[in-house]
Parts: structure tokens; C-alpha cells; sequence
């Protein structure tokens, strides 16, 4: 399936997308609902990154959902941070066990989780969390309502042409985010034979029977990072940073996004020399 | 005196805290706690557990020395004896609380140990958005010893009032008797437990006065009568940082800001990506 | 460890055994608690076989909690079956859900889980589980209140000397037992080197951070399963009920437990022929 | 009329039940069930899940007929593209349950579709403790469609009303509209949805009257005016079950009873455990 076609499968409420921070994001995705001119997005990831800023920067955002967003060691989202701040944006601000409780309270039929984890927190009251008493002892706790995204979008390493999927390296949540969802896009650096896939079935992370869609993108996180292909591209993401910060973001999504046909072109115009820097030793 | 640096002697003080067996979760961009846990697992911790990389990757052994800044995915996963989801992390949270080591490091933290990633300012009109505070406020919850580390030990930083509690810390004196809030600083090292309520100076590091710590922070800290130094790196553990598990000095890069940690940072890629 | 030291571990209020009905119970272990006469156990296992059932007819049982005991294909569980009818013993029945709900909320740090799952099943009753009014909608919930073992007896394929392991074939619900228990013991086929351990980390499905014993007991689940290394021996679990049947399963107990001093005692009774039979084809 | 038995009639009626990627889910010790899934996916739903064993292994395909009792584990197993926790099972459960075919075996079902697998008798002095019904309790809650089969329709099986109510069928009138249960028998098939609440024949096996499945039934079924013959066998799906899927036989384990139920099994391992 080409990426165009994947992003018309975007549809609903709440759009929750893989990877964390500055690992596995599906960046040939978000480059694509960008020339799309998708808007309104609701977002959940549980640690936002360059996807979650490059949507705002383009304005396809409505309202963020995550425990984290920033770059990591390269400091601020700076798009994001802005949006935020001059309230162009909602961020509704979960932690992770917000988050991990509402979707395995959709994956496991429970109606909320109780838990005294977040007690005491503001964050507790900004997320609208309500409080029960324990049947069994004199405390009170706090339900967490379930989670469950319309569609994951989730860049991984590896499946075969049915969904049936390795993921390595910083996993983060994206299994359950895939459980949860009801409708799920993989995003793949490889497409590889279902009998390469039964050679070692222990390390089939994701079931093709939840997985709606199967697009070949190698390179497809970059910036961000892809074990075992490539380490995240810190050059580029501060690249994203100094665009931001000279008030010139526009030119960048127009040079690496808007202006080209496809993902490819963006790696065309990146260069073969950033694509080498980031690859580990053999 | 020996020669080390201040952040030579964080790590030190950090690793401390990780006895053999604890199990050490390291957050996103941590590399001075990265350099502590890889320190204490050298010498004295040689059978700790490091999970990296949000608790999803657990480190056997240091063969895949020294810490990498642009490919800690790939040495963690290298030395790696189980590949975990952050779910297995927080079941991990859960049932062995006790034996958890982690390390926070907050933009704000107060006299009762709350500590704030969220915002500077008002909430819904931020000064400043911070990206977040991802698990520290359910980790705050659930440990019994909550670790923090400030690399550079400021006003702004230790406040009276944190502008917005990201995560409680020290509260509900009856349930939680022997919960504790350890501050390891870049001036010295605090501690606060449920007993006292206060916020206590327990060492002060080589060279620095209680003057300059009081004048650093914005509450009024508890001085005991005498105040120890801070315990000095050895030289064994120097050499160990130095020349084996951070020759790049990924550990400087929390000692820095703006544009002098922008730059250490692009010379460590650098390097790094010329030498695999 | 010998399997000797291993049972001085047991202790507390709940002893959680491995495993699926004739698929790799710990029978070594359970052979050596029979041998260590240990009495007045309460036991929790997911779907329970030989293993119960042989501790029912030592008396070493007070109380069983579980789902399911029996010998599949084969049937009852002939001792377990005539101890509850007779009320020589307490069998607390469970289903999946309530086992595996219970374990959950020990590890994920929920007060209990709230679900609609049972309702309306006489077994809710039984388990005495309370009921909740939700506070999102109107409508009556299930607290399922955690579950925390003791100890958890569990043998696996393979480890390496401190516990980090492989589990393969039927896995139950042993990752969870193993991560909700307060204590773990192994009893496995194999002890590898970690560098093997290593080799392919995404394989390895328990931490040895969790782990308090490994004991090697190659056949230690005989005559139940340990793929891939051998089958359940139906033929000798047939002999347990023939042996039940004609009033005669002291006698059994005798000739292949008690009257032994080890494992390897007992697969040297057994034979070669049999431990071969069961044996997959290469 | 064509050459079948009673077994491979029930294994097409129940293959029918599958879809194209359905999800279908196995449990203990049901081989007519498990030669029926085989079946279907030789066959109609060449892209159905197979969940193997309390649903633990996924099967991709039918590399590893034909279905063994010895080794059906390791046949699984060579056949799996994915290896499941039983946790994951249920998530699936949850997330997908229109999707999933999973055949139950009741040792008593009443004309509510309510199920017993625990006792016969009183339950705190019963005459029979069965074995325990497993994840049937759970799965019938969860389940739009539940499926049950029945090899030995009898009066004792089709109760008036369940000793012990391990699992709960058709109730809550409102929520569950388009709840129901289809039950496949030796004698015929029957269904019962919350729109009627009445346990309905639906069809009847070829030379069976409608008297005799009266007759085995202890509640009143209501017959509707034309009754049809189930459908038959095809001579491709009887050759299919016979000389691929399972020339052993294990599906007629369940039509049995007692001494001829052990009696076939050691003929089928002892088979199996030679020609591996």
C-alpha cells in the first residue's frame, strides 16, 4: 500500500501514534498527512517527539495527549512549546501510568483501573480523573477510564506482507497501543517472508490479526532512530530546532515536505552522507 | 585534593545509591545517571539490574562500554539479557518497589520534595512549557526512596513552592513512615524524610560553603551542627569514568545549557559516528 | 540447588504451581515436596493436573484454587475429583479471568479490577467477589480483588544460572504467576550460559530479577509435557488413574515417590522406553 | 446418500461457523473442534486464526497436518507465527470478540444457554466435581456468539436448568440484543437468541426425527413448522478430514465414552509414537 493511501485510512477521534521521543517515529507517515493538509488532529503518543512538533508546526493539530514531548538531549519541542504556550494548541498532560492503565483497561474488559498512583499530583485534576472508594479498604483511589485510539500509526522494524511483526529496541508501549486500537497502520523499514517470520515465532511482537495495513518505508523514522538500521539523526532534529527557532519552520516543511512528491525525495535532499552517519558499526 | 570535577563527583554520589542487586531504571536523557549506574555495576554492584531507555532494555554486563550518546539503543540491546515493554517495567515497579533505583532530575523541586517538569508559571498560561514529566509522578507514589539530581542547584530550581506539582513527595505522614526524598546536587547532598518534614543538608561538597548553598535555595534548609564533606571520588573510579565508561564526557552534558551543551554535544556525536 | 533445598523455600500462605493441566507441571519438585511431607498446602494454579492431583493423594493439600483439574483428554482427576466430593479438601474454582485479573492488579498496582466479565455466573458467588456501581455509567461491576503468591513454582525449558529464561510451547499464565509472586524457584531442563541468554534477548520471556532459585531437573515435568523436549506421557498418566481407580494410589505413591530418594530414581523406574516414546521426532 | 459418520457431519457444520479471518480460539481436549478449524481453513477461510491450546499459538497454515493428540503441541508450534501468553488471549478477547469462533462443550446446557462444567448435584456435596469450566464462564460474557457442540445430545446434557451455573448464556435482554447461542449436536443444530429466548431446532441430521432429539432434549424446544435436513458433508471435506487433516481419528475421541474413548487414544499414540 503507498502512504497515500494509508493516510486515508486516518479517521476518528483520537489518532495514537508509536515510538518514543526521538525513537521509531513514523515520520514518511506524518510528512504525508502533512501534504495532505489533514487538520484538527487529536494525538496520543506516550512520549512525543519531531512527529508530534512537525504537526504542529504545519498545523494539523488540535489537541496533543501525551506523558512527554520534547527532543530529548536537543532539550524543547519548540514548535509544540510554542503552540502550547500561546494556547494554539490543547495539551491534555498524562503520565505513564495514565496512559498504560486506559489502554489496558480497553485490552483486558476492565471498565477503569484503581489505582493510588497519581494521588496528591496536579496533573490527577488537570486530567479530569475521578476518585472511588476501595470496596475492600478505607482509601481512596483513582480510575483511570479506558483509552482506546480509532487508529495506531506505528513505524517498526520489520514484518511479513500480513502485519505479523518483529519490534526491537526501545519497544516503549506500541504493543499495547496496537492492541487497544481499533484500527492499526504499520509502517516498515522491511517486508519480510511469513516463513522467515515462523523461523522464530517467540519474537513475533505484533498478530497480523490486528493489523489493518502494511506500508514499506525504509529509512521511514528518520530523523528519529530505527534499531537495528539507524540511530536517530541528532543533526537533523537540531536542524528542525534552528528552523524553528529563527521563525523559519514554514521554510522547513516546505523544503522537506510540502515542495516533494514523496518520502524518498525527502531522503534525496537529506543526503546519503546523513543517512551514513547515523548507521552503527557492522 | 585529587583531581576530579564536580560531575566526576555527582557520579559518584549517584552510584552510591545503587546497592548489588538493585534493579535501575534509567529515564530519557540522563546520561550523568547513565555514568553512575555503569559506574556502581563496575565496582561495587557488579549483579545489579540496569534497565535503559525508559525500562525496555536490561544491561548484563559493561562490554558495551563506553556510553554512547548517538548509539545507546544499539550498546544497551548489545549487552543485553531481556528486552522489556514499559508495561513489564511498571510490573516491575510495582512488586519489587524496595530494590528500585532511578534517579529524577526536576526543573523544580521544593522543601517537601515535590517536584514540578510540567510548567514555569501558571499552568494554562505558561511561562514556560516543559516537555513533561513522563513517569516521575507515578514512580513518586510508589517508591519507598525517590533519588533526585540536580546538576546545577539554583534558586529556580530549589523553589519554595513548586509552580505546579508534577509529582508529590513527601505526604501522608502516617502511611508512608520510612518514605525519603536524597538530593545529590552539584553543591552538596539533602535529604528529607516523612519523620522530620524537613529538608536537611547532609554533606557539602569540597570547597563549597554553607553560605553558597543557602544563598542557592529558595527555602530555608535544616543545618545540622556539623556538616560533613561530601566522600571524594577515588582514584580507581576516576580512571574507571574517565578512560572506560565515559571518554567522550556525556556526563558534562547536564552540567551545561543553551549553546555550550549544543556544541559538547555535536563534538561527542561527531566523534562518535566517525569511530564505530 | 538441590531439589532437597529448593522445598526448604516453601513457605506462606499460597504456593503457585506452573504450568496447564498435563503441560509442564513441576512434578520433580512436587516428588520432593511428597518425599519432604509437607502438609496443609494452599495452591493456586491456573489449570491444574498430575501435579494436584498427586499432592491431593499425599495429603499434602488443604486448599486448591484454580480453574480447571484435570487430565484432558484423559478425564478427572481421580484423587482431586473424590477429595472435593468428600470434603477432604477446600477446591476454590476459579475461571481464567479471575486468576488472571488477580495476578494484574498485584503487578500493574491496581487496587483490584473492575469488570463485567462474570456476572451472572454462580462461580462469582463462590469466589465471593463484591460488586461496585461504576462511577461512569450505570452499571454494576466486579472487583476482582489481586492475587499474591507466596511462592511460585514453575518449570521451564531453559535458564541460564540466574534465571533468566526461555518459556516456549503453552506458556499459561507463568510470566504472570512468576512476576506477582513474592518468591520464584525454576526448575529447569537446561541451564545455558548467558552469553547464550544473550544471543537473543527478545526471546527471553522472565528476568532473573525476579527469579530466587534455579534448579536443574532435566524430565522434571514428566509425565507431563516440557516442549520441545518431550510430550506428556499419557500412557503413565493413565497408570495414576488406573492405579486411583482400583484404591491402589498409595501404592503408586510408593513404588515411584517414597520409597525413592530422587527424581532420577523415579525416570530409571520409568525406563528408557518410555521416556523415549514421547520424544518428538528430530 | 453420501459415505460419512456422525463425527464428520458435526466437523463440517462446525467448520462452517468459521469465517475467513475469523479468530477462532481453542481450548482443552476438543479434537472435533480442532479437526473443524482445520478443516475450515483448508477450505472456505484459508486466512482464519488459529489460536492453539487455551490460545497460546497461533497456527499460520496447514503445514503440520495431520492433527496429532501426542504431539499437537510441537505441531503448533512448527506451524506458529506468533507464540501468545494467555494474557494476550484475553486482550484479544476483549478487543476482537466478533471476530472469534471458539466452540465450548458443556456437560449440561439449559434452555437459556446457561452452561455447567463444574458439578452434577448439589455444588458444596456434589455427586460429580467435573473438572472446572476454565475461561467458558468468562467467554460467555464476553461473546456476541457462542458457540457450543454437543457429540452426545442427551437428556442429561439438555437440562431444564443447569445444577451449577458455571457460565451465564442469554440475559440482560436490552443490552445484549443480538446475543446468541448456536449449538451443533449429533442429532441436529439449535439456536437461541435474546430476541425469542426460546431454544429453536434448526435443523436435523439426516435420519434423525424430530422425536428423537424430543425425546433426548429435557426441555421444550420450539420446532418450527418446516424442518431441514442439515446440510451434508461434501466429498472434497470428507477426504480432506480422512486423508489429511485426521486419518488418526482423534475426532471421534469425544463421541466416545469410558473404556472405548482410553481404548481408541492408546491406539492413536501408540500410532503416533511409532511413525514419527
Amino acid at each position: 500500500m503507498p502512504l497515500k493511501e494509508g493516510v486515508n485510512l486516518i479517521e476518528g477521534n483520537l489518532i495514537a501514534i508509536g515510538g518514543l521521543t526521538i525513537h521509531r517515529k513514523p515520520i514518511a507517515f506524518i510528512h504525508e498527512i502533512i501534504r495532505s493538509k489533514i487538520k484538527g488532529l487529536n494525538v496520543l503518543t506516550f512520549g512525543g517527539g519531531p512527529e508530534i512538533d512537525l504537526l504542529v508546526a504545519a498545523d494539523c493539530i488540535n489537541r496533543v495527549e501525551a506523558a512527554y514531548v520534547g527532543f530529548e538531549i536537543l532539550g524543547f519541542a519548540p514548535n509544540f512549546r510554542k503552540a502550547v504556550e500561546n494556547k494554539k494548541i490543547e495539551f491534555k498532560e498524562c503520565t505513564e501510568y495514565s496512559i498504560m492503565a486506559g489502554l489496558l483497561a480497553t485490552t483486558f474488559g476492565a471498565s477503569f483501573i484503581p489505582s493510588k498512583t497519581l494521588m496528591g499530583s496536579d496533573i490527577k485534576g488537570k486530567l479530569g480523573l475521578r476518585t472511588i472508594r476501595s470496596p475492600f479498604k478505607d482509601e481512596e483511589l483513582i480510575a483511570y477510564p479506558p483509552i482506546e485510539p480509532d487508529v495506531a500509526i506505528i513505524h517498526i522494524q520489520r514484518s511479513d506482507m500480513y502485519g505479523n511483526a518483529h519490534l526491537e529496541g526501545v519497544t516503549a508501549i506500541d504493543d499495547q497501543l496496537i492492541k487497544a486500537s481499533k484500527k492499526v497502520i504499520l509502517t516498515v523499514e522491511e517486508i519480510i517472508l511469513p516463513e522467515k517470520i515462523m523461523e522464530n515465532p517467540s519474537k513475533t511482537r505484533i498478530s497480523s490479526s490486528l493489523v489493518d495495513a502494511v506500508i514499506k518505508v525504509p529509512y521511514g523514522a528518520h530523523p528519529t532512530s530505527c534499531f537495528p538500521y539507524y540511530a536517530y539523526d541528532l543533526w537533523h532534529i537540531n536542524e528542525i530546532i534552528e528552523y524553528s527557532r529563527s521563525g523559519k519552520i514554514e521554510e522547513y516543511l516546505k523544503k522537506y515536505v510540502s515542495s516533494l512528491d514523496s518520502f524518498q525525495d525527502y531522503l534525496d535532499k537529506i543526503g546519503k552522507n546523513s543517512l551514513t552517519r547515523v548507521k552503527p558499526k557492522q | 585534593m585529587r583531581d576530579f570535577t564536580i560531575d566526576e563527583l555527582m557520579v559518584t554520589c549517584m552510584a552510591r545509591e545503587v546497592e548489588d542487586r538493585s534493579i535501575v531504571l534509567q529515564g530519557l536523557t540522563t546520561p550523568l545517571a547513565t555514568v553512575a549506574y555503569y559506574l556502581a555495576k563496575a565496582t561495587h554492584a557488579p549483579n545489579a539490574y540496569i534497565y535503559q531507555l525508559a525500562g525496555n532494555i536490561l544491561t548484563h554486563d559493561l562490554k558495551a562500554l563506553p556510553v554512547s550518546m548517538l548509539f545507546n539503543e544499539f550498546q544497551a540491546m548489545s549487552g543485553s539479557l531481556h528486552v522489556r515493554s514499559q508495561m513489564e517495567a511498571y510490573e516491575t515497579i510495582f512488586t519489587k518497589s524496595s530494590s528500585i533505583v532511578e534517579f529524577f532530575r526536576p526543573a523544580q523541586i521544593d522543601k517537601y520534595g515535590n517536584v514540578n517538569n510540567s510548567v514555569i508559571g501558571n499552568y494554562e498560561s505558561p511561562k514556560v512549557r516543559l516537555p513533561g514529566a513522563f513517569g516521575i509522578p507515578d514512580a513518586l507514589g510508589i517508591y519507598p526512596k525517590i533519588l533526585v539530581y540536580c546538576p546545577r542547584h539554583e534558586k529556580r530550581v530549589f523553589v519554595e513552592k513548586v509552580d505546579f506539582i508534577s509529582g508529590l513527595g513527601i505526604f501522608d505522614r502516617e502511611k508512608y513512615r520510612d518514605k525519603e526524598v536524597r538530593i545529590i546536587s552539584n553543591l552538596g547532598t539533602l535529604r528529607l524524610d516523612n519523620k522530620t518534614q524537613e529538608m536537611q543538608l547532609i554533606t557539602k561538597h569540597p570547597g563549597i560553603s554553607i553560605e553558597e548553598i543557602k544563598e542557592n535555595t529558595s527555602f530555608d534548609l535544616t543545618i545540622p551542627k556539623t556538616i560533613q564533606e561530601t566522600e571524594l571520588p577515588t582514584e580507581h573510579q576516576i580512571s574507571l569514568i574517565r578512560s572506560k565508561i565515559d571518554p567522550n564526557g556525556t556526563r558534562r552534558l547536564e552540567m551545561l545549557g543553551g549553546k555550550e551543551r549544543l556544541s559538547l554535544l555535536l563534538d561527542i556525536i561527531e566523534k562518535e559516528s566517525k569511530i564505530k
